[in-house]
């Protein structure tokens, strides 16, 4: 209980402080800045070896070296990345951060082309048959996704007829950002909420006895 | 063997039925209740290896008899060495005229028996649960398979799109110029960059908050390096702060080969590229409060973001710097372009390092990119006139699985 | 007047926080109790509960974590009083892996202080957390006690006599899925699809669109989109129920029709706000191209 | 000892093949670069076959696909170690050379390793970092409840004030563009909450068409966020991901290298 106290008075002087960025920087502010950097950074450091190292390293190699002798390799480049900070062999390290960003790479790839650009084609081949309301919002989409991608051509010097489509695109782009926008102020405004509820309904009103 | 013991209990209890259902008064004098009508089996019955798949599973597949009777179902039964006992896997209903059976182990060889099975409750001649002739199919055994047809029309669609950007590549090495047209967002890196040199604050350069598993990263490390260059021609400070460790490896190599490359080693400092913190809003909070502090000049916002691009961007516009945002993923976009002074949306992230590099190699795929684009157009407008007219089979040319 | 909007124009974004703040704060403290409509699919929602007998199982589920509790607590509140009400036991459970856990034992323990005549085990049950909320979906059908051998402090579930009899989560007469993300969505497609149990959604307001394919097609009996709909559940409490209108009157406790005053006055402010820059921005437009 | 065609090919490629890379390098100075790109070449090829070929040694739940991508899961754990190193000799460093602000560095170090031990306790112990068994809070979780977890959600709340002064600032008519994100935003904004009827609530006369308003001006944002809004996300969507295969068929062929600090192309 008196833990749970100590807690709620510590989080409230950290909600407080943190918010008091907002009026300028102050030595407040700082101390909870540097707190947060320093507590998250070891935060992640049970994270990682709780539930990344672990489980996926320590303990299969542990019970199961048989099955899992290959996992010694990823510990190797795990260990070559340190090679960086030595001064003749930096090189060394490249190995790993090469293998990471190309396995990645190529996950991608096939993720933008199968995931991204078909499907998205694939959305927009509406049948455009009828004179009606359901018609006409499938060409305004068809219409509005096309502008875009003209938008986007680079290679080749606006002209009379792609400088207005292209144009038109950046205005279905604006649409897109202000109504994105103003979609997004209530999530927004519900975690002010959050914080204020703990700071008047949990720390405010049972310190006054309200 | 088993089927004819259990006609013969359904007969039984068909008899029953009969005699408890029908009114007294329409009694017929019944001496033997009428023999089964023979159920029809159905054509056509193979059983394959699923084609396209990573093992583990058989298709069934067969014609259904017609006419079936009312609630009749198909039974896929299946055995396999050393009993040779069929067991029931699972009824089908008619129409689907296929199953797959997910049970099966890879290097087991089985054999699969199908047959109509009448309905459970009584149909108007009283029978139930009766069971037709079976078919039996060839032994069979699943296996892992070299392609997946029906990813055939994704496959075809990367090969050509590695084939617009390698000839568009070789296009440019060839030396023939290539265009490209004015993007102002990277026009204004110079910009930035002089005047932060003029009033002699520093850079700051963030490369989003993902790490080198994430393509807008790596577009980012390489814009970073153009701009490292251009701080190293000038002697202006930089100052890059990193969320992801493997990041921050990627952007201290590229910074420190852009000084190199200028040939000013002696300008450049470990602590130019530094690592804050592994969390997003501890991040967000740290590198703020730097903005507040150090008044940089100049601000890029370049790679992928999340929620704190709205924080980072609004502290730095409030601090006067010039800032240059860029992000290929549209979720962040509204917040960018509502802050900071340029905003390099999609594609554009992309086309940075051939923009700023001028670089043939990375102007060619630029090139194979506006092919590709024209072809998707294409594609897309042939596709909707297709569909227009009824040939709606053109969509499943796009869809994927 | 030109220099008062030349000042507009360049007001110090702080005038803008502090406005920020109260409006938000305000409602908090005094409620303003702004008129909200109801819409069909919090209605049905509510009269699906209010049909319920007492006596009849439902299960609560936590699908949410700390970042939207302000939007989803008060749904998940205004549930369990409903049946606590009406004699409805409840199954309490949590799937969202950061802090759904914590969410559930608060406004467990904060509903049922409220109603002392409530008995642990007898009229709810608290299940705790699971991971793999898909997996554990499927073997809810089948049994239980296959994913939730115990309560939350590991009791064994046969222990409590709320259990007894019950097996499988057909047997359970509603779910209602309090959720940020798609664990909400696989109450419909695991759950419901299969096993035929009602589901009632109670989602946030960015991912309130995407249910009412589901609403109309049958698979859903209810939804309370966003802090908006909870407001609406609330309202039809306190018009169904003496109690209720006494409690969501008087309660010095958040409420989604308090944050709901906040978010409307706010949307109020940053849309006048907008107003009165651009009506500043017009009106010396003449100046600043004089000046330039 | 598993000797899978798979998982001995994986080890083949990205475990002897850079030690022979390391060993060469260290005599041949141009092959420290050529090698390492010839590594990523494979590795990037995996992942592309594995789309399209199902067979088991490259596709199955241990074939080669997703067994390097557990791999890298735990080559991205030790990267963390680094960025900890970093932080830790800066503040060091600023602390011995009392820099402006180090008595922050001491928060800073305190912070991280205070937290950092509780971590590495939870591991070694086998106790880990949730609950114990008695249902309190091991030390970890709780300096995660009462200092993390309120500052994460601050710093995020912070959002609510960024976002309307951004609205205030960047919502102004200046020309065509401007003023189409301005009607869009306004659109928006107030089809999300009842702002009509809260304002016509002093005219009860009004309220019926207060209410109409309010839900058509719902409608309007829910067409608004599915057909134009829809439609821009597509093209963005599509135009970037044309980009990002563009770049990775660079970087899976080594044109594009960049991020290994081998500087630009040929």
């Amino acid at each position: 209980m008196q833990m749970d106290l100590i807690g709620t008075w510590l989080a409230a002087f950290l909600t407080l402080a943190a918010f008091s960025f907002l009026y300028k920087d102050n030595p407040f502010f700082r101390f909870t800045e540097s707190l947060f950097a320093g507590v998250s950074l070891g935060y992640y450091v049970g994270i990682v070896l709780n539930q990344t190292l672990l489980p996926n390293l320590f303990i299969p190699m542990a019970q199961d070296f048989k099955t899992n002798w290959d996992l010694l390799v990823p510990g190797l480049l795990g260990l070559m990345l340190y090679m960086r900070s030595a001064p003749r062999i930096g090189w060394i390290s490249r190995y790993a951060l090469a293998i990471y960003v190309a396995y990645y790479i190529g996950v991608d790839f096939t993720r933008r082309i199968h995931g991204e650009v078909m499907p998205q084609i694939a959305r927009t081949i509406r049948p455009l048959q009828a004179f009606d309301g359901p018609t006409l919002v499938s060409l305004i989409f068809i219409v509005g996704v096309y502008s875009v991608l003209i938008y986007f051509f680079f290679s080749k010097e606006q002209n009379a007829v792609t400088r207005p489509i292209a144009r038109l695109g950046t205005w279905f782009l604006m649409i897109s950002f202000g109504a994105a926008f103003g979609f997004t102020v209530m999530g927004r405004v519900a975690l002010l909420i959050g914080r204020l509820n703990f700071l008047i309904l949990d720390w405010i009103y049972p310190t006054i006895g309200r | 063997m088993s089927a004819s013991v259990r006609l013969t209990a359904s007969s039984l209890v068909v008899l029953t039925l009969l005699l408890s259902t029908v009114p007294a008064g329409a009694v017929a004098p019944v001496t033997t209740p009428p023999p089964p009508p023979e159920l029809p089996a159905p054509t056509a019955f193979v059983a394959v290896d699923r084609p396209g798949d990573g093992g583990n599973a058989i298709l069934l597949t067969w014609t259904d008899p017609a006419p079936l009777p009312e609630g009749a179902m198909l039974e896929v039964r299946r055995s396999e060495p050393p009993a040779d006992e069929f067991v029931e896997l699972q009824t089908v209903k008619p129409g689907v005229q296929r199953y797959v059976d997910a049970s099966a182990e890879d290097g087991k060889t089985y054999r699969y028996e199908l047959r109509v099975r009448g309905a459970e409750t009584p149909d108007s001649l009283g029978i139930a649960g009766a069971v037709g002739p079976a078919l039996v199919s060839d032994p069979v055994s699943p296996h892992d398979n070299w392609f997946r047809p029906e990813r055939t029309n994704s496959l075809v669609a990367s090969v050509l799109f590695i084939i617009f950007i390698l000839s568009s590549i070789a296009f440019a090495r060839s030396g023939k110029p290539i265009f490209i047209r004015r993007i102002a967002g990277l026009n204004a890196v110079d910009e930035a960059i002089g005047r932060a040199t003029e009033l002699g604050k520093k850079v700051l350069y963030i490369p989003g908050i993902q790490s080198m598993d994430e393509i807008q990263t790596i577009a980012s490390i390489a814009i970073l390096g153009h701009v490292a260059r251009a701080t190293a021609r000038y002697g202006t400070d930089l100052d890059v702060p990193n969320k992801d460790p493997l990041t921050f490896i990627s952007a201290r190599e590229a910074v420190h080969s852009a000084y190199l490359a200028e040939g000013r080693p002696d300008l450049f400092r470990e602590d130019m590229v530094h690592y804050v913190t592994y969390d997003q809003f501890a991040f967000t909070a740290a590198v703020s409060a730097q903005m507040t502090r150090e008044k940089p000049a100049a601000i890029f916002l370049v790679g992928y973001f999340f929620a704190e691009s709205l924080i980072l961007a609004e502290t730095g516009q409030s601090t006067g710097a010039i800032q240059i945002a860029g992000q290929a993923d549209p979720t962040q976009l509204p917040f960018f372009v509502a802050t900071c002074d340029y905003t390099l949306i999609g594609e554009e992230l992309y086309a940075a390092s051939a923009y700023l590099s001028r670089e043939p190699v990375l102007l060619g795929s630029m090139r194979g990119q506006d092919i590709a684009k024209l072809v998707l157009l294409t594609v897309g407008i042939v596709g909707i006139v297709a569909v227009s007219l009824g040939a709606t089979w053109f969509l499943d040319l796009v869809q994927t699985q | 007047m030109q220099a008062f909007f030349q000042r507009l124009l360049a007001l110090d974004r702080r005038w803008v926080f502090l406005l920020v703040l109260l409006s938000v704060t305000i409602p908090i403290v005094i409620p303003i109790g702004l008129p909200v409509t109801t819409t069909s699919s919090t209605r049905s929602a509510f009269e699906f509960i209010e049909a319920l007998e007492p006596g009849d199982i439902v299960w609560l589920s936590f699908d949410y974590g700390p970042s939207s509790a302000p939007e989803n607590d008060p749904m998940a509140e205004a549930f369990l009083r409903q049946c606590l009400l009406k004699k409805v036991r409840v199954i309490v459970s949590a799937f969202y892996p950061l802090g759904g856990l914590d969410l559930a034992n608060q406004v467990v323990a904060k509903v049922t202080a409220e109603y002392p005549d409530a008995k642990y085990g007898v009229d709810y049950i608290n299940l705790g957390y699971k991971d793999g909320a898909a997996a554990v979906m499927r073997t809810l059908g089948q049994d239980i006690t296959s994913s939730f051998p115990t309560d939350v402090n590991g009791r064994p579930l046969s222990e409590f006599p709320i259990m007894q009899g019950i097996r499988t989560v057909r047997q359970i007469d509603l779910v209602f899925t309090v959720a940020t993300g798609l664990i909400g969505e696989w109450w419909i497609t695991q759950v419901h699809s299969q096993f035929g149990t009602p589901v009632i959604i109670g989602p946030t307001a960015v991912s309130a669109p995407k249910y009412y394919a589901f609403l109309n097609s049958g698979q859903l009996v209810g939804m309370l989109g966003g802090m908006k709909g909870a407001a609406e559940y609330e309202k039809l409490l306190a018009a169904k129920h003496a109690s209720f209108r006494k409690f969501y009157g008087e309660t010095v406790g958040f409420t989604a029709t308090k944050g709901m005053d906040g978010q409307t006055v706010l949307h109020g402010v940053i849309l006048g706000l907008i107003f009165l820059g651009n009506l500043a921005f017009f009106l010396t437009r003449g100046n600043r191209a004089g000046g330039a | 000892m598993n000797l899978e065609f798979g998982r001995v090919t994986l080890v083949v490629l990205f475990a002897l093949l850079p030690i022979a890379g390391i060993a060469l390098g260290l005599r041949a100075p141009a092959l420290r670069s050529k090698i390492p790109l010839l590594v990523a070449f494979f590795a990037g090829l995996i992942p592309i076959f594995s789309m399209y070929i199902p067979k088991k040694f490259l596709s199955g739940e241990s074939g080669m696909s997703p067994r390097l991508d557990q791999w890298l899961i735990i080559v991205a754990g030790f990267a963390l170690l680094l960025g900890i190193t970093n932080v830790v000799s800066n503040g060091y460093r600023k602390i011995s050379r009392r820099d402006r602000g180090w008595p922050y560095a001491i928060v800073l170090l305190t912070g991280l390793f205070v937290m950092g031990g509780f971590g590495i306790y939870g591991a070694i112990s086998g106790k880990g970092i949730g609950f114990l068994p008695d249902g309190s809070a091991t030390p970890f979780r709780w300096v995660w409840s009462a200092v993390f977890q309120p500052l994460q959600s601050t710093i995020f709340a912070l959002l609510a004030f960024f976002m309307a002064s951004a609205a205030f600032r960047a919502f102004r008519a200046r020309n065509t563009e401007a003023t189409i994100l301005l009607i869009a935003g306004a659109i928006v904004m107030c089809g999300r909450v009842p702002l009509l009827e809260f304002l016509a609530s002093p005219f009860p006369a009004l309220a019926p068409s207060a209410a109409a308003a309010s839900q058509f001006m719902g409608r309007a944002t829910e067409w608004i966020m599915d057909i134009p809004n829809g439609a821009a996300q597509s093209g963005i969507i599509i135009g970037a991901a044309l980009g990002a295969g563009s770049m990775a068929i660079r970087v899976i062929l080594g044109i594009e290298r960049g991020y290994l600090g081998l500087g630009k192309g040929e």
